[in-house]
């Protein structure tokens, strides 16, 4: 009996019957919606702060501690958005889209069991609910491709229905195998029944459930639903504000709700030593987003045909083979004692091998080398620079020493040097510097006006090189904007005022006193 | 309890009269058919009030996410969807052959000796295997002929639209 | 290195093949007449010991009473290359034969030319302007654009 | 029986992966692609023109502005050609910073080709910033000698704008001795990659003979099998003094030209290590006067550059400013080949063959 159950008991001696039923059952209701919500605020964190580590880069680390507020930010942000409707978008089917495709993935958790007893619905059904309700979502995505009046929504919309149609078979098959041994549908049983983590009696199924599901939550490499580098972002490519933080959260809703269900089949959900059991449920699903999230960081997408071709080559058959030799060993070893795992491992890295023979690479013959190595070894690289330091700095706060030959913003001008001899106005290539003089009484010709449009500078140096009298300079400076195209105007009152931050640009001698520039790869020392 | 199960029969009742009348109604063929998807899912409903549970899983699985699918998938591939329903010739032969169907399933149910069970079987699941597969009265041969029609439908689909 | 060949060898071999086609030679280049473009480029392409099989560029220039087409080709076999010029004088509608159906490189360049220079390539596929928008009123490069008209 | 019709698709001008502002319009039945029309000028600023009134120093500035992920190069090309116009000498140690340049400046164009490519077959965004952060190290160089990190104005007719500083040869030295390291890594990364192979091999074939038709060149027609390199076929500056191959491919598909990226730019780390050994002390720069007045004649100057042969035919007539200035741009003719090669395969495939062919929109629109 699960914990909910007993506490609708218990409350049975005091309350009316639907109240003790009704309560309970919307606390439940409530507290997983929480669950779910702060959990899938932390993988969207997560998969932004760890891709980043993936890539050698910082990721977002200012709102909050370690950027932990970002979600929260980013959640503000895009609700506050303003909602937009295309005039020709079909709008009751764009409206409802996100909410269809939002609240099965959260319909899913129903029936995930998060440790002993603490599970809202213990199905007899379970695991049937489970891909029942996610076959839903489809239509949520496909509406959002058809009712958006975009063709790049269209071709999304196509490729969800063919994607998900197919790959929900080799996911349901591979879930045989571990029905068979458990003998039950419900969660609850099939946890219990892991004495021996289900991925090690069934790693061939483990490995077709974990592709099948990556390609049925649109992940990399499957990703070809929102694939940018093609279809901009695939269905939801006219969706803002709202309407999009919901198809967003829903994407990482079923990264979340895969990730439990892979846990729960096949990694013994919440049993394991030592910790409490709701503690090692998420230790393992972290675990197998940053699967996910190592895989979305590594590998190229596949094309729409290879992944029909894959799904129905590849993982149909080595599923219906895998839950055929389930089924021989249920009738031989009805117990399914733990050593079956060597002749399970042995099976699946031998099935494997031989299938991917039947994938030659075009120009390549019948080679049985394309087991995924290739694969692997891209992987292991990522992994490597996981631990490597990011190479993207902290700006305002850290910042990089220019050159010191720097050709920066705005020029520096030395009001006594100038002999006004307009060779910098010559040579300027955009004709920006305008000069007017006069005969001056000490000096041969003062300068009367020194004007430079610098908003449409090429900083290309010519006039510093021109200048036969060291009165000009290229600057360090390598900040400033302004909205207004006016303020980018200098005159020669702005000249004399500016901060003298000269360059050594063709003033090789000036180097020595400047300060050395920041290299990303700086030379080794004693050289 | 049941009073709980006689609001959700109503409401569930509605929402598939209301949604298959729409499916007819609705000139834009995909509004229909996500319509169509909408009364397959509450009719999953009033499985699950029945104690079915199984029989739900499949209906929204088989109904909802095979069918309903492939059903939207069909209709976009046809053109001038947004143009809707053509009516056409056949309105008339349809009314007529629909009546009859009418007809026929309200003889059938009424004349029908329902079976009512006082206890339902728990878990539905193994009682449903045993029906189905048991081996004195079960429906193995039934079952396995089935599945070999299906799988001749699938290869001859296949070698329809297989490029000569 | 590719050895430029010069224009009066190849002014030779042109007239024995067509006698009158070639109007003057210099150093390395060679010019000829209009109207006998794509023959000119048809021999040099498919003779042997030249075989100009690679289009490096087509250009024009605007010497006002004039316009100068100039192709330069290069022979990837043999590694040599010579310089083809032709005139065109009529400035009103100038006309070139096209040389796309012999190289195809000559696709874009020669629509760039109709587009920034105004000289229509006879028998191009598809010619129109590629740089500038349709209904663009001139061509910039021309030495008389923006003077006025 | 059944009929479906063909439906249109503007790809561009707006779309993450069509290297800037160029427009793709593709007819697909489903998602085959039935017919393409390239469409561009989006960014045409009219350089040729421009270039006709100002002095040749002033258009060095501008030639950075073509292929601006290869300004060095383009700054190669043009003080080349302007310098066989003029018949000016170039001290040697100047010829040879020249080289290093243009050779670093080929490595970080390729890196950059490859990093885009394979964001575009949606290995998201590593294998591009694991380039970049290569790139960014010759860029570091680049900024150290001339100040500037894209746009280099760094050579000059008659030699450089200036010497390299002291602290120049250690650090090119690190990332010399350092780069064939990295080259591996992206080798490891994804050559085998069993989904690379599947997407590239056999995508987008070039076959030699319609290479040389189309005018194609770089490294693209080095992939379809002909070995046909200027620094190699037509030896500029001083490419004669140094031993590198030309590497070949023979499939002319997306995977080969992706290879061939790879192994040029060993070669290119090949001929910097050489160039650095001979380096010679001395002058950099020939005075030459601001406002040069080529003799009365044409030119038609042309290198190798990372995306092909970029050449400058210059027309003068004595006066300081050109009188005709066009620039041979290898990424537009790359395209002509672009329809022929699509025709017949799948919107995706069509998004990594452009991603091989390497356009950058500055150059194409000029």
């Amino acid at each position: 009996m699960t914990i909910l159950e007993q506490f609708q008991q218990w409350l049975l001696n005091y309350w009316p019957s639907w109240a003790a039923y009704l309560v309970p059952a919307l606390i439940a209701f409530i507290i997983i919606v929480i669950i779910v919500l702060v959990m899938v605020l932390m993988f969207i964190y997560m998969e932004r702060r760890i891709i980043g580590r993936f890539q050698i880069r910082l990721g977002p680390n200012r709102a909050g501690p370690f950027g932990i507020l970002q979600p929260v930010a980013d959640a503000i942000k895009v609700l506050i958005k303003e909602d937009i409707v295309p005039i020709r978008a079909d709008r009751w089917v764009h409206y409802w889209a996100p909410i269809i495709t939002f609240f099965p993935a959260l319909m899913i958790f129903a029936v995930i069991p998060w440790g002993q007893g603490a599970i809202f619905a213990d199905l007899n059904i379970g695991i049937l609910y489970v891909v029942a309700i996610s076959s839903v979502g489809a239509i949520g995505i496909f509406m959002a491709g058809w009712g958006s009046n975009n063709k790049f929504s269209l071709v999304a919309g196509m490729r969800t229905i063919a994607q998900m149609v197919s790959y929900e078979i080799p996911l349901v098959l591979s879930i045989g195998g571990v029905l068979i041994i458990a003998g039950s549908l419900s969660m609850m049983d099939i946890v219990e029944a892991q004495n021996v983590p289900f991925f090690l009696l069934q790693p061939l199924g483990f490995v077709i459930f974990f592709i099948a599901a990556a390609s049925e939550i649109n992940r990399s490499p499957f990703d070809l639903l929102e694939a940018e580098s093609e279809i901009v972002t695939g269905y939801h490519t006219e969706y803002s504000g709202m309407k999009f933080a919901l198809f967003f959260f829903a994407e990482y809703t079923h990264a979340f709700a895969l990730s439990t269900i892979a846990a729960t089949l096949f990694l013994g959900g919440w049993r394991f030593a030592l910790l409490p059991g709701p503690i090692w449920f998420f230790i393992k699903v972290l675990l197998v987003f940053i699967v996910l999230l190592w895989m979305r960081s590594t590998l190229p997408r596949v094309r729409v045909d290879q992944l029909m071709g894959f799904a129905w080559k590849f993982l149909f058959p080595l599923a219906l083979i895998n839950l055929f030799i389930t089924a021989t060993e249920a009738i031989i070893w009805p117990g399914f004692p733990w050593w079956l795992l060597f002749l399970n491992f042995a099976i699946a890295a031998l099935l494997i091998v031989l299938w991917s023979g039947l994938f030659p690479v075009p120009g390549e013959g019948v080679s049985f080398k394309r087991y995924g190595r290739g694969i692997a070894k891209g992987m292991a690289l990522t992994f490597k620079h996981l631990f490597r330091h990011p190479i993207t700095v902290q700006y305002p706060e850290q910042r990089l020493t220019p050159a010191r030959r720097f050709r920066g913003y705005q020029l520096v001008w030395y009001e006594d040097q100038c002999n006004g001899c307009r060779a910098c106005a010559r040579a300027c290539p955009v004709s920006i510097i305008d000069i007017e003089t006069r005969k001056g009484e000490e000096k041969g010709l003062v300068v009367e006006k020194l004007e430079v449009d610098f908003g449409r500078c090429l900083f290309c140096g010519l006039c510093v090189e021109a200048c036969p009298v060291q009165a000009l300079f290229m600057s360090r400076d390598y900040e400033k904007a302004s909205y207004r195209r006016e303020a980018l105007v200098m005159n020669k009152e702005q000249f004399i005022a500016a901060p003298d931050k000269r360059s050594a640009y063709a003033y090789p001698d000036l180097e020595d006193e400047m300060p050395p520039q920041t290299l990303l790869a700086p030379p080794k020392e004693g050289r | 309890m049941e009073t709980g199960i006689v609001i959700a029969f109503w409401v569930l009742a509605a929402v598939i009269v209301g949604a298959a009348l729409a499916v007819v109604f609705f000139r834009n063929i995909f509004h229909a058919a996500l319509f169509l998807v909408l009364c397959f899912f509450t009719i999953a409903g009033i499985f699950v009030i029945l104690s079915a549970d199984f029989l739900a899983g499949a209906q929204v699985l088989i109904y909802v996410g095979a069918i309903g699918v492939l059903i939207i998938f069909a209709i976009m591939l046809t053109r001038e969807t947004k143009r809707g329903n053509p009516s056409g010739r056949l309105q008339l032969p349809a009314l007529i052959v629909g009546l009859l169907f009418l007809i026929t399933m309200v003889v059938v149910v009424v004349s029908t000796n329902w079976n009512v069970v006082a206890e339902i079987p728990e878990p539905t699941i193994s009682s449903l295997a045993q029906a189905l597969f048991s081996k004195e009265n079960g429906f193995v041969l039934a079952f396995e002929i089935a599945a070999a029609l299906l799988l001749a439908a699938i290869i001859g689909a296949i070698v329809l639209v297989r490029e000569k | 290195m590719t050895i430029a060949l010069s224009g009066e060898d190849v002014a030779r071999r042109i007239g024995e093949h067509l006698p009158d086609a070639v109007t003057e030679f210099s150093e390395t280049a060679v010019f000829i007449k209009v109207e006998d473009v794509l023959d000119i480029a048809r021999f040099l392409k498919e003779t042997p010991r030249l075989e100009f099989d690679y289009l490096n560029s087509i250009t024009a220039v605007d010497y006002t009473e004039h316009f100068e087409v100039v192709y330069h080709l290069t022979s990837i076999t043999n590694n040599h290359s010579i310089v083809l010029k032709t005139r065109c004088y009529d400035r009103e509608n100038p006309r070139v034969p096209s040389v796309v159906s012999l190289w195809q490189g000559a696709d874009f360049q020669e629509r760039e030319v109709y587009d920034l220079m105004g000289i229509a390539f006879d028998g191009h596929p598809n010619l129109k302007r590629i740089l500038l928008w349709e209904g663009f009123a001139g061509h910039p490069l021309r030495k008389d654009y923006g003077s006025g008209v | 029986m059944f009929k479906t019709e063909p439906i249109m698709i503007n790809f561009g001008p707006q779309h993450p992966s069509t290297h800037g502002v160029f427009r793709m319009r593709i007819t697909f039945d489903g998602e085959r692609i039935l017919d393409l029309e390239p469409v561009f000028g989006y960014l045409h600023r009219g350089i040729e023109k421009l270039g006709e009134s100002k002095t040749y120093t002033q258009i060095i500035p501008y030639t950075d502005r073509l292929d601006y992920l290869a300004s060095m190069t383009n700054n190669h090309a043009y003080v080349l050609a302007v310098e066989k116009l003029a018949e000016i000498e170039v001290p040697e140690r100047a010829e040879y910073l020249r080289v290093i340049m243009a050779e670093l400046m080929r490595i970080a164009s390729h890196l950059m080709t490859v990093g885009f490519m394979l964001n575009e077959m949606g290995a998201f965004f590593t294998p591009l910033l694991y380039m970049w952060r290569e790139r960014e190290k010759i860029l570091d160089l680049f900024e150290m000698v001339c100040g500037q990190r894209l746009t280099y104005n760094y050579m000059r007719i008659g030699g450089l704008s200036q010497d390299i500083p002291e602290e120049f040869m250690p650090a090119l030295e690190r990332f010399i001795e350092e780069m064939p390291g990295f080259i591996d890594e992206y080798d490891q990364l994804l050559a085998e990659n069993e989904i690379l192979l599947a997407r590239t091999k056999g995508v987008g074939i070039l076959p030699p003979e319609q290479a040389i038709n189309c005018s194609v060149s770089g490294p693209v027609l080095r992939a379809s099998g002909v070995q046909w390199d200027l620094r190699r076929a037509d030896p500029y500056s001083i490419y004669d003094r140094f031993d590198f191959e030309i590497p070949t491919c023979q499939n002319g598909d997306v995977y080969d030209r992706y290879r061939m990226r790879i192994l040029e730019m060993r070669q290119s780390v090949r001929i910097v290590k050489q160039a650095m050994d001979q380096l010679p002390l001395g002058e950099v720069r020939t005075k030459v006067s601001a406002t040069l007045r080529p003799p009365k004649g044409e030119v038609y100057g042309h290198i190798e550059g990372p995306k092909g042969e970029l050449g400058f035919y210059l027309v003068s007539d004595g006066s300081p400013n050109p009188y005709r200035f066009h620039i041979r741009a290898p990424a537009i003719i790359n395209l002509t080949m672009f329809r022929d090669v699509c025709v017949g395969r799948l919107l995706a495939d069509a998004i990594i063959i452009l991603g091989s062919i390497d356009i950058c929109m500055g150059e194409v629109d000029r």
